[in-house]
């Protein structure tokens, strides 16, 4: 399956290439040709079967990575197609015409992340939540927890639930600093 | 961490991503009155529930409490992940037909609401709405620690920690997740509450129902129903 | 006309009788169910316990007076039903009312309630009542096309409209009875009782999966305490009437326990392993098998 | 019998416009719009349709999801690797080690670890035995959707011998936790092959009754047989996996093409079929669950008595794993079940996705399946789909 790599990376700028498993492969290419690269993957390569849309959010570079992976049936082979896109304005490309569930995915990416994906079909309505309005959950900046204890009235915990500092305390009492931090 | 460098603070941001749908907006009536519409209000649950006393002749409402007592309708609403043992306990292992328990579709001719589990907020608006169209001695029997304290899912933004802050808990069932025998061991506890005249909670929702509607606001935002087209 | 008190007194008893025997069968049934289903199922005194609880619900809410009368015209329905069917032949006490030509009073009184539910149903403003009703009346229209044949059939074969005359027709020994001198018409006829008496497959007037439960999604504390009772009534005394028109009718009430109980559990033991069909399917099939056969009972007895 | 053959009248139901897309005109009072669900025993599990209906038809069909979710990736990432285990089984209820093993696997993949010979085997007896419980479950279940309340009743006795033995084995009913990165908590216990012939021997007696209670059943197959077909040309186009892609003539089987565990050393062959309808899609499970039987016992005839059943791993309380993305998949009742971990070099994940087949196969499978269908036949189609909604959501 190298070939195929060599070849693509040819016309698209692919980087970052991860052979992860021998059936299984990682690339990255840019926003712009990942819309036409998983279609000739598609069209002309038999990797008929969309496996997965995911989002992972890069904090600290200020970026979204979406993962499109694709998986050939009849060769046994995936690839898996990730992409950089900006976190201020994020934005891409709509791919719902290849796949008919793309346009699931790209719903729960606009909920939960709030990727715009123009042209999407359905893609204001509510997926998952209802009448949410703060910032999207899935974002690495909304703190869950600081959440949930604002709102939903949590009951008295008796004390620390953190294995990590609970073990220290008992295992090494010296370099305890006496607190267990929650 | 280099995380915490870039956090930007939620309450700058969050109104770039409020759905268009929910923001306010201007509406003129049929006769021509303009008025503010807030689709995250609640339009629609603002009727209180009544109060019902008891009879007032012992020894009939001992009687009619042994009847309720052994004969409790359970709405068949799966809330969360414990409905998957509900299966069990109607089947033969468990057979809580035995102890007249009898799964009903709907929530009017329901007595009993098992919360099986962790509820969401998109779920708890549903539920609250069931548990107020069940007619008046209702019970609650909340499944699982999700209920007590939110359980595994304490930190989760979409699930709530105590369930009795928005209805009525007649009893718990702790555990994850708990099985049929406890659920059956519930049951008995509930059946023992009703015989003692203890289980008056639908009376107690209509006499808090102001704290409790509140605790609902809290969470629930888009009080909006589902319409039907007559 | 004078006014027989003892008779007002006997047909009381019985309507208790009835109704009791009505809810211990349904009892019975449900525990045969369960049986099959490797379950021990509900205890013999269970629906006693539901009616009282029902009875007991505190807080009532209406949606308009055909929604307070629907359980009305169906108790009605049911009682009528009762009234005008004798039970034990050969005993002046429990005839009820029964009189010349009651056989076409009785078809009459098995759509009224219905009839009553519908309207009271169509009331209550829930959609999956209004589904289940609509889907009931046109399966029961189609129920009653082969129970009417039927018994035009035995109508023209004992010449008389009497339930009486048609029971007292079949005594001195069961090779009278209306089973074994018109096979047809009781064929089609027992076939049309698995839908009267809705267990599947052709319950889906109230089918859990579709629409939960049918026309009495809204009813609850007594008005489905009404109801309840109108079922175990209704159950009883189609079964009765079945055991008039073809099983040689009962001489005292071992006979009438005995035979109601074997009828109804003709229905279970049918539904007990098919699924239910859809409405359209129930419906082209009432129209094709029974229906035939109706048609040829009616023909042989010309 | 065209006398008796009814043939709905169409001409007043919507057509299609310029553009291909139904009008559906709600004000014009010839439609209905219909609520099926979350309160509803009709639906599987907790979400709601919403179906305009035309008569008995319906006309349009909507998925609402959400009833369900409670941020399960969003929690994960504030977990350590092991904690993780306990968030992330509870992701579907339904079949909960499919889960463990999927997140397992991508733990152990990213930082190296290679489970031991003896783990691989239990760990395939304890997928198996999860695949037959919830066949168990389906299988029946697609007959009471259509009324058949016996056969749940009998499944449901015979999943419960199988939750005997996940006790016995695991310590829980229904969620186990006996994966853990590096291998399995455990050996078998004593006599536990041999108890276990036992139940499978009541459960292969099982499957003979329901093939006699079901399949061979004139209403049952009225009300199944050609009825919400699935054409081949969909399953590329929508995703399918599973058995639904089998019942359509695609042979795909992730223990047959991607092997994991020891599953090459099996012998089985998956069931293919080449019309996908209800009850071509519930037949197609009722062959699996024969098959699981049959790999059960292959796999306590062939698994080693003794042998590691854990690799060492690190301390898991400061359990680093270096940067790095993996995509696991394995066969669940349902079909390919994918977990994509993506981490970051800390302690704890970045980013956790799960793949579920009901992903696709409740939302805009469902929604185009539904039109034209009969709302008695929703119950039937969810199920002959076997949409899970927690899996949607998480």
């Amino acid at each position: 399956m190298k070939n195929l790599i060599n070849k693509l990376s040819k016309v698209y700028e692919l980087s970052d290439v991860v052979y992860q498993r021998p059936n299984f492969t990682y690339a990255t290419t840019t926003k712009e040709n990942t819309i036409s690269l998983i279609t000739q993957l598609r069209d002309l390569e038999g990797f008929s079967h969309f496996v997965l849309l995911s989002c992972v959010d890069w904090i600290e570079d200020n970026l979204f990575q979406l993962t499109y992976i694709l998986n050939n049936p009849t060769q046994k082979y995936d690839i898996a197609i990730r992409c950089m896109i900006d976190r201020n304005e994020a934005a891409m490309t709509s791919a719902h015409y290849l796949w008919e569930q793309i346009a699931t995915y790209q719903r729960e990416l606009k909920e939960m992340y709030g990727i715009e994906f123009p042209g999407s079909p359905r893609l204001n309505e509510n997926f998952i939540l209802e009448g949410w309005d703060n910032i999207p959950p899935m974002r690495r900046d909304f703190d869950t927890k600081k959440y949930s204890e604002e709102t939903f009235f949590p009951r008295e915990r008796p004390s620390s639930n953190d294995p990590a500092t609970y073990m220290k305390s008992r295992l090494h009492p010296d370099e305890w600093d006496g607190k267990i931090a929650e | 961490m280099s995380e915490e460098k870039n956090i930007i603070q939620p309450a700058e941001q969050a109104s770039k991503f409020v759905n268009p749908l929910y923001a306010k907006r201007e509406v003129t009536g049929p006769d021509g009155i303009k008025f503010i519409v807030d689709p995250l209000r609640d339009y629609f649950s603002d009727q209180r529930p009544q109060i019902y006393e008891p009879n007032s002749i012992p020894v009939i409402e001992k009687f009619l409490n042994w009847a309720r007592a052994e004969s409790l309708w359970v709405l068949g609403f799966g809330t969360g992940c414990g409905s998957i043992e509900i299966a069990p306990l109607l089947t033969p292992r468990f057979d809580a037909f035995r102890y007249g328990v009898m799964p009903r579709p709907t929530p009017r001719q329901s007595n009993v609401f098992i919360i099986s589990g962790y509820l969401s907020i998109k779920t708890l608006k549903r539920v609250v709405r069931s548990y107020e169209q069940m007619p008046n001695p209702k019970y609650v029997l909340a499944l699982g620690s999700c209920t007590i304290n939110g359980g595994m899912y304490y930190d989760s933004y979409n699930t709530i920690n105590r369930l009795d802050h928005y209805i009525p808990v007649d009893a718990y069932v702790a555990g994850c997740m708990p099985r049929p025998e406890a659920l059956l061991a519930g049951f008995n506890k509930l059946k023992e509450l009703i015989k003692d005249g203890k289980a008056e909670n639908a009376n107690e929702y209509a006499k808090n129902f102001d704290w409790y509607k509140a605790n609902q606001k809290k969470i629930i935002k888009d009080w909006n129903m589902p319409d039907y087209n007559w | 006309m004078d006014f027989d008190f003892e008779k007002i007194g006997f047909t009381l008893l019985g309507l208790f009788i009835v109704l009791n025997w009505g809810l211990l069968m349904g009892a019975a049934m449900r525990k045969l169910g369960a049986r099959v289903g490797r379950r021990y199922g509900i205890p013999w005194f269970q629906p006693w316990i539901n009616l009282f609880k029902n009875y007991a619900i505190r807080s009532t809410l209406s949606h308009g007076i055909m929604f307070y009368l629907g359980p009305v015209f169906r108790l009605s329905g049911g009682i009528g039903l009762f009234l005008f069917m004798p039970m034990i032949i050969g005993s002046q006490l429990w005839l009820n009312y029964s009189f010349q030509g009651d056989l076409v009073l009785i078809m009459y009184f098995q759509f009224f309630g219905m009839l009553g539910m519908a309207l009271g149903a169509g009331e209550s403003g829930h959609p999956y009542s209004a589904i289940g009703i609509s889907r009931g009346l046109s399966q029961f229209t189609t129920i009653e096309l082969p129970l009417t044949l039927a018994i035009i059939s035995i109508a023209v074969q004992y010449n008389t409209l009497s339930i009486i005359d048609i029971v007292q027709a079949q005594q001195g020994g069961f090779m009278n009875w209306t089973v074994f001198t018109n096979p047809v018409a009781t064929v089609a006829a027992m076939l049309s009782l698995l839908g009267v008496l809705s267990h599947s497959p052709f319950n889906l007037v109230n089918a859990p999966n579709e629409n939960p439960i049918g026309p009495p999604t809204e009813y609850h504390g007594s008005f489905l305490g009404v109801l309840q009772t109108n079922r175990a009534i209704l159950h009883v005394v189609e079964a009765a009437l079945f055991m008039n028109l073809f099983f040689g009718g009962a001489t005292n009430w071992f006979e009438f326990f005995m035979k109601t109980f074997l009828i109804y559990f003709w229905s279970v033991f049918v539904g007990v392993v098919f699924p239910r069909y859809r409405i359209e399917q129930s419906v082209s099939w009432f129209l094709k098998v029974p229906l035939v056969l109706g048609v040829l009972a009616v023909i042989l007895y010309m | 019998m065209s006398l008796f053959h009814i043939e709905s009248d169409r001409s007043k139901y919507p057509q299609p416009g310029d553009d291909g897309k139904l009008v559906v005109d709600l004000d014009s009072h010839k439609y209905v719009k219909l609520w099926q669900g979350p309160n509803h025993p009709g639906v599987t599990g907790n979400m709601a349709i919403e179906l305009t209906l035309a008569g008995d038809e319906i006309v349009q069909a909507k998925t609402h999801v959400g009833y369900l979710h409670r941020g399960f990736e969003k929690l994960i990432e504030r977990r350590l690797f092991l904690q993780g285990m306990q968030t992330s089984i509870r992701m579907c209820v339904a079949e909960p080690d499919t889960n463990e093993y999927v997140y397992c696997q991508c733990v152990e993949e990213l930082s190296g670890i290679e489970i031991p010979e003896m783990a691989k085997w239990i760990r395939t007896l304890v997928l198996e035995m999860s695949r037959l419980q919830s066949f168990l479950r389906v299988v029946p279940g697609q007959g009471g959707t259509t009324g058949l309340g016996i056969g749940v009743q009998w499944g449901m006795y015979m999943r419960e011998l199988i939750l005997d033995r996940f006790e016995e084995l695991t310590g829980g009913r229904i969620y186990h936790m006996y994966f853990t990165p590096g291998g399995v908590r455990g050996l078998l216990p004593q006599g536990f092959k041999k108890r276990m012939e036992e139940n499978l021997k009541e459960i292969d007696d099982f499957i003979i009754r329901i093939d006699d209670l079901m399949y061979s059943n004139a209403v049952f197959k009225k009300r199944t047989v050609d009825v919400a077909v699935i054409n081949p040309s969909w399953v590329d186009k929508y995703g399918i996996v599973g058995p639904v892609a089998r019942s359509a003539g695609f042979n795909r089987d992730v223990r047959k093409d991607y092997p994991y565990l020891i599953y090459d050393q099996l012998d089985f062959e998956p069931k293919v079929m080449n019309h996908s309808d209800i009850y071509n899609r519930s037949r197609i499970r009722w062959y699996e669950l024969q098959q699981s039987v049959d790999l059960i016992r292959q796999i306590m005839a062939r698994m080693p008595e003794n042998g590691d059943f854990k690799a060492p791993t690190p301390n898991v309380l400061h359990w680093e794993i270096p940067k790095g993305e993996a995509y696991v998949r394995a066969e669940s009742s349902r079909g390919e079940y994918g977990l994509y971990m993506v981490t970051d070099g800390s302690t704890k994940p970045r980013r956790v996705n799960l793949r579920g087949p009901s992903y696709t196969q409740a939302v805009c499978l469902l929604e185009d399946m539904l039109v034209g269908a009969n709302i008695a036949d929703v119950h039937s189609i969810m199920v002959s789909l076997q949409t899970c909604p927690p899996e949607i959501e998480r």
